[in-house]
């Protein structure tokens, strides 16, 4: 059998080496993880949202564990993008990786102003825009859930924007089809999909929310089949490339994303259980495709039609 | 930093919940000190998170770790059901830990923070510091655990929830009761006891080096899940936000609010 | 310390004697967990969905498990009214338990007649509709995911109905109170949630869905966080009654859904883990109570509000 | 049917990913009989649902059951890494089982489908039938396991995948090599040899009863999961739809559409 396997993907005309990166916010900037993996290893790293200015986030407790996964309510704490470019991109120049930054605001404007910030940023390769904050100007979670805000904020973004635009779509929707066609139509050069699913827990001897802001994002392997219902569901619906994630923690769980329609992956909560996590996810995809005969991802990439 | 799984060398109950184990792990142990902890990470599926616990001792020389714990909820259970033999994943260590300059240094343990201040005393005790000097004030629900291992290198004053063992109060009665005194004050427990020696430490203008918890996730540093609320904006975050498993576990007492 | 505690429940009138039932599909209509539970043990047994015909449901494979939980797309097979009235009825009359009774209908009078029928029985103690059915006349999943539909097959419904109607809310939308809304509007005098979170699994082997259905319902501790997050909103949003259900497994699962505001609970998958779960939760509850000092469950009902 | 926690008295492994168990559990061995199978429960949370395996004998003076299965995934693995002493829930016993009424039996196992054919063949000796009368055939993929246990209480034929045993072929293959005659068929195994088995007994007229296999949910007839669809209406649900764990596993080939 002949072992040379492809696993490179080319994104939105960005050529990763793989289709492994980091889902944002579980892996800061790669500083801290790497003391646990070679960045180099990974297709691109993901950046945490960050905002023109700094955001101080939510009060404590943040995060809560569930059965199977996390909620979090971090609140999008970010040193600003000042910072990010000084210290966290710096850093990323350093890297054998592809470099995926990550964007939140509290209104179209502070989007659009990061956004052209980052378009001066030579190793930003592509920008995801997270339109599910839970704290945004316009109505509150309007951007994530409503079709026509985030069809907006889509054309607003993309009329400024230099790189590539990765629209990060809620998966708290009843159509999700509709908000990846609302996006597409804005101009999104691609989607990554899903966000966290709005989770609570109560704490019953204290009788009160265990996160300090109610409800919190739920993510973790226990999302993952609504993840990759919807990565398989926005495949047929719209014709850009997606970057699935929710709950991935294997290789296995990598290869399901790819067969719904996805051509990167995102890794997670997964990080927190297991820091190395993303490396053998890497390895195990390679091992799937030698012991399958698959020399390239494109034979298995949406194999799985709706 | 590194994750490892570790073989448990001695597991024992202290006393009613209190469990106490020693665990082998070389990479870990070789860089740990007082005020730092560990990642634990429980076998069950259900449970991802990791579980932070302080470091109660470091056996550099057999290349281990004691960590001594309350069973709080399902995860610590688990781990109070593991035996000797039995293996557990832990990353560590974690934290800044505890700066040792000082003469006469207080110790002040509430609870189940009293385990970190047992290597505190003993780096202290190593650094030359007598036991006259070495003043360890333990504030204890109802029984204690621990005190005769205190009792070796420290001048031991106590407090009890209960009034069972030493004055009935908590540990800064008992410093005032005693008149312990000092030029540092490092302490681990509840956050009402460090809400009461920030105070003191500002009356008595003494540095105070508190240990803070909070909820985490990564547990190194990533996901900015376990922050304090900081007196100045903090380098990292550039907010007034620090992070307690990276850019603590320990803080100046004057430098965050509570 | 006085150790009697009061678990009784009055839901729409109906006495409980205490607040655990079974989600429907999960339990049959009781026989066949009787080897296992005594029905007169549980509050009420809520049956599977009845039609007022036969259904066969879908092809197999039916079911497929996930992290912490389970896909289903059984497609509401079901022996049809008859002989749910002849056998599963007459099983449960001689059960002390109160009697819910699921409905389902491939159009708005199928549920009416069924509705019309299960008027003239005498165990029947309320009704319990079913808008999620994967396969229903008017446009699909519409009555469980447009207000609209729902609203109007309420009033539908309300208009024959004799016993008490609990409308059951499907969690796949966008906003869980104004679907909560429109069933209230329309007269509904209870409410349960959540039904299954749509979700996947893909054979990675055999590169096809696993379920033939392709899509199932996923239910289990894993959706947990998702249905107390609306069962707490609904809670704040509507006056009526609610039974709170998806992922409860243990006491303290059910404890916190009637915090979040549930005045019943139902227990579903986790019978299939551990077929005397329901038992052992009515006691837990019970056990709680006691522990706590907590006389009657109004004490802790709804007492983390929104 | 009943749930318990039953201990392993045995664990081994019979060949390749095929494990042989024993557990006590006398509330399910005391009314068990062939083709019943049991539920075993994963002590992993992400994995809830039980696991149907089929009973491969019943040891009613030792209380205890013997199960033979192949690690096909991540809770087959989990059972075939305990040990003696370990404890593992098991609910049965479930199912329908085989009705014995035949002189000349002929047993069709295939893969995995085998072990339930060694109680079965067990049953038919004990009720006076000779080990001439009763053949056994076998379709192992390559390597054998538990031939030597079936030689001994009936005329054992054998076919393979790989034709390293036996027949290169099937057991039909097998049964037509070698002209292997019966007045009633007993069958478990995959679908294309159960549907092959269907044919050639109605090709030849005698009754054949084989055990199905579908996803389950909750074992024991509660959930509508793991149907079957019948040529007549099924009495319980009213429908063409049988329920494999309680209405069956074993079916009359003739009743159901494979
Ligand atoms: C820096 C630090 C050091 C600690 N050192 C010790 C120690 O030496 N001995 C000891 O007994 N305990 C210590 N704790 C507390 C210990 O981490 C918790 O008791 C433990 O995580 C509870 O886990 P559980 O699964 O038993 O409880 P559960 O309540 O079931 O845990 C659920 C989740 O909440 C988290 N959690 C629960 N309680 C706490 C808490 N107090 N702090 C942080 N997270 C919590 C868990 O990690 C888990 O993610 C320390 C905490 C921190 C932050
Ligand atoms: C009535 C009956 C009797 C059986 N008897 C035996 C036996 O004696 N020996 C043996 O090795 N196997 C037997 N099987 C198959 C056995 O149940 C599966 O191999 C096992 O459930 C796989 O579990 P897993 O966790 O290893 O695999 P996974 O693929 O990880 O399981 C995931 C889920 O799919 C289900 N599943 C997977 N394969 C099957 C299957 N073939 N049939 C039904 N459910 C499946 C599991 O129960 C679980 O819910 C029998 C199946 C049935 C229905
Ligand atoms: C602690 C934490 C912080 C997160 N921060 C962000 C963020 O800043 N921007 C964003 O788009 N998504 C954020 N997410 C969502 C993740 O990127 C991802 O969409 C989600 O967690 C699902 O993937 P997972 O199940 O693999 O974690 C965060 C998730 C977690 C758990
Ligand atoms: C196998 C199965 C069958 C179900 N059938 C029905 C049904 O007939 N009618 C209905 O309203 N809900 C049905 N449900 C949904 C459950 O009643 C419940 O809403 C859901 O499973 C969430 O609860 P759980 O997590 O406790 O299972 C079914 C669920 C399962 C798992
Ligand atoms: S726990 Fe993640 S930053 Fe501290
Ligand atoms: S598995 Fe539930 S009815 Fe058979």
């Amino acid at each position: 059998m002949d072992n040379n396997v492809n696993m490179a993907v080319d994104f939105c005309g960005v050529n990763m080496k793989n289709p492994v990166t980091v889902a944002s916010g579980t892996f800061g900037s790669g500083m801290e993880y790497s003391d646990f993996v070679d960045l180099s290893k990974l297709g691109a790293v993901t950046t945490k949202g960050v905002a023109i200015t700094p955001w101080e986030g939510n009060a404590t407790p943040r995060v809560a564990e569930v059965y199977g996964g996390m909620l979090n309510a971090i609140g999008l704490q970010n040193p600003g993008l000042d910072t990010f470019i000084s210290r966290d991109l710096k850093f990323l120049e350093t890297q054998d990786t592809k470099v995926i930054v990550n964007v939140c605001g509290h209104s179209e404007e502070e989007y659009v102003s990061c956004v052209e910030r980052l378009g001066e940023c030579d190793n930003v390769d592509l920008l995801e825009i997270n339109v599910s904050c839970p704290n945004v100007k316009e109505g509150g979670i309007a951007f994530g859930t409503d079709p026509k805000c985030l069809n907006n904020i889509t054309k607003m973004i993309k009329a400024k924007a230099k790189q590539p635009v990765i629209m990060k779509l809620s998966p708290n929707v009843t159509d999700i089809c509709e908000m990846a066609r609302a996006a597409v139509d804005g101009g999104a050069d691609a989607l990554s999909l899903i966000n966290t699913l709005t989770g609570m827990k109560i704490d019953i001897y204290r009788r009160c929310y265990t996160l300090a802001n109610r409800t919190g994002g739920m993510s973790g392997p226990a999302i993952k089949p609504v993840a990759l219902r919807m990565v398989n569901q926005v495949a047929s619906a719209v014709s850009v490339p997606i970057i699935g994630m929710g709950g991935i923690a294997t290789a296995e769980d990598a290869i399901e994303f790819i067969m719904a329609g996805a051509t990167m992956v995102s890794v997670g909560t997964a990080n927190f259980h297991n820091p190395t996590v993303t490396s053998e996810i890497v390895d195990g995809i390679e091992e799937f495709m030698k012991s399958q005969g698959i020399k390239d991802l494109s034979e298995i990439r949406n194999c799985v039609r709706w | 930093m590194e994750k490892i799984s570790a073989d448990i060398i001695k597991q024992e109950n202290l006393v009613d919940d209190i469990y106490s184990m020693w665990i082998k792990c070389p990479q870990v142990a070789k860089d740990a000190h007082s005020g730092q902890f560990v990642n634990l990470y429980s076998k069950d599926s259900s449970r991802l998170l990791p579980r932070p616990i302080s470091i109660c001792e470091v056996d550099k020389k057999g290349d281990s770790l004691r960590l001594v714990y309350r069973t709080a909820g399902a995860g610590t259970k688990e781990f109070s059901l593991m035996k000797k033999g039995d293996s557990i994943d832990v990353l560590g260590p974690v934290g800044n830990g505890y700066t040792l300059e000082c003469q006469h240094p207080i110790l002040m343990g509430g609870g189940i923070g009293i385990p970190p201040m047992l290597q505190l005393a003993k780096e202290l005790s190593a650094k030359g510091i007598d036991k006259d000097n070495i003043s360890v004030v333990l504030g204890y629900r109802d029984a204690t655990f621990l005190l005769n291992e205190f009792k070796k290198i420290a001048t031991v004053y106590i407090s009890s929830d209960t009034g069972s063992v030493g004055i009935k109060g908590n540990v800064i009665d008992a410093v005032r009761e005693y008149g312990v005194e000092g030029d540092a004050i490092y302490a681990c427990g509840p956050k009402p006891m460090l809400r009461a020696i920030k105070e003191y430490a500002y009356e008595n203008d003494i540095p105070a080096y508190i240990s803070l918890e909070e909820r985490m996730a990564c547990g190194i540093g990533a996901c900015l899940a376990c922050v304090c609320e900081t007196i100045d904006k903090d380098e990292h975050s550039q907010v007034n936000n620090a992070r307690i498993c990276v850019d603590g576990p320990v803080f100046k007492a004057d430098e965050v609010i509570l």
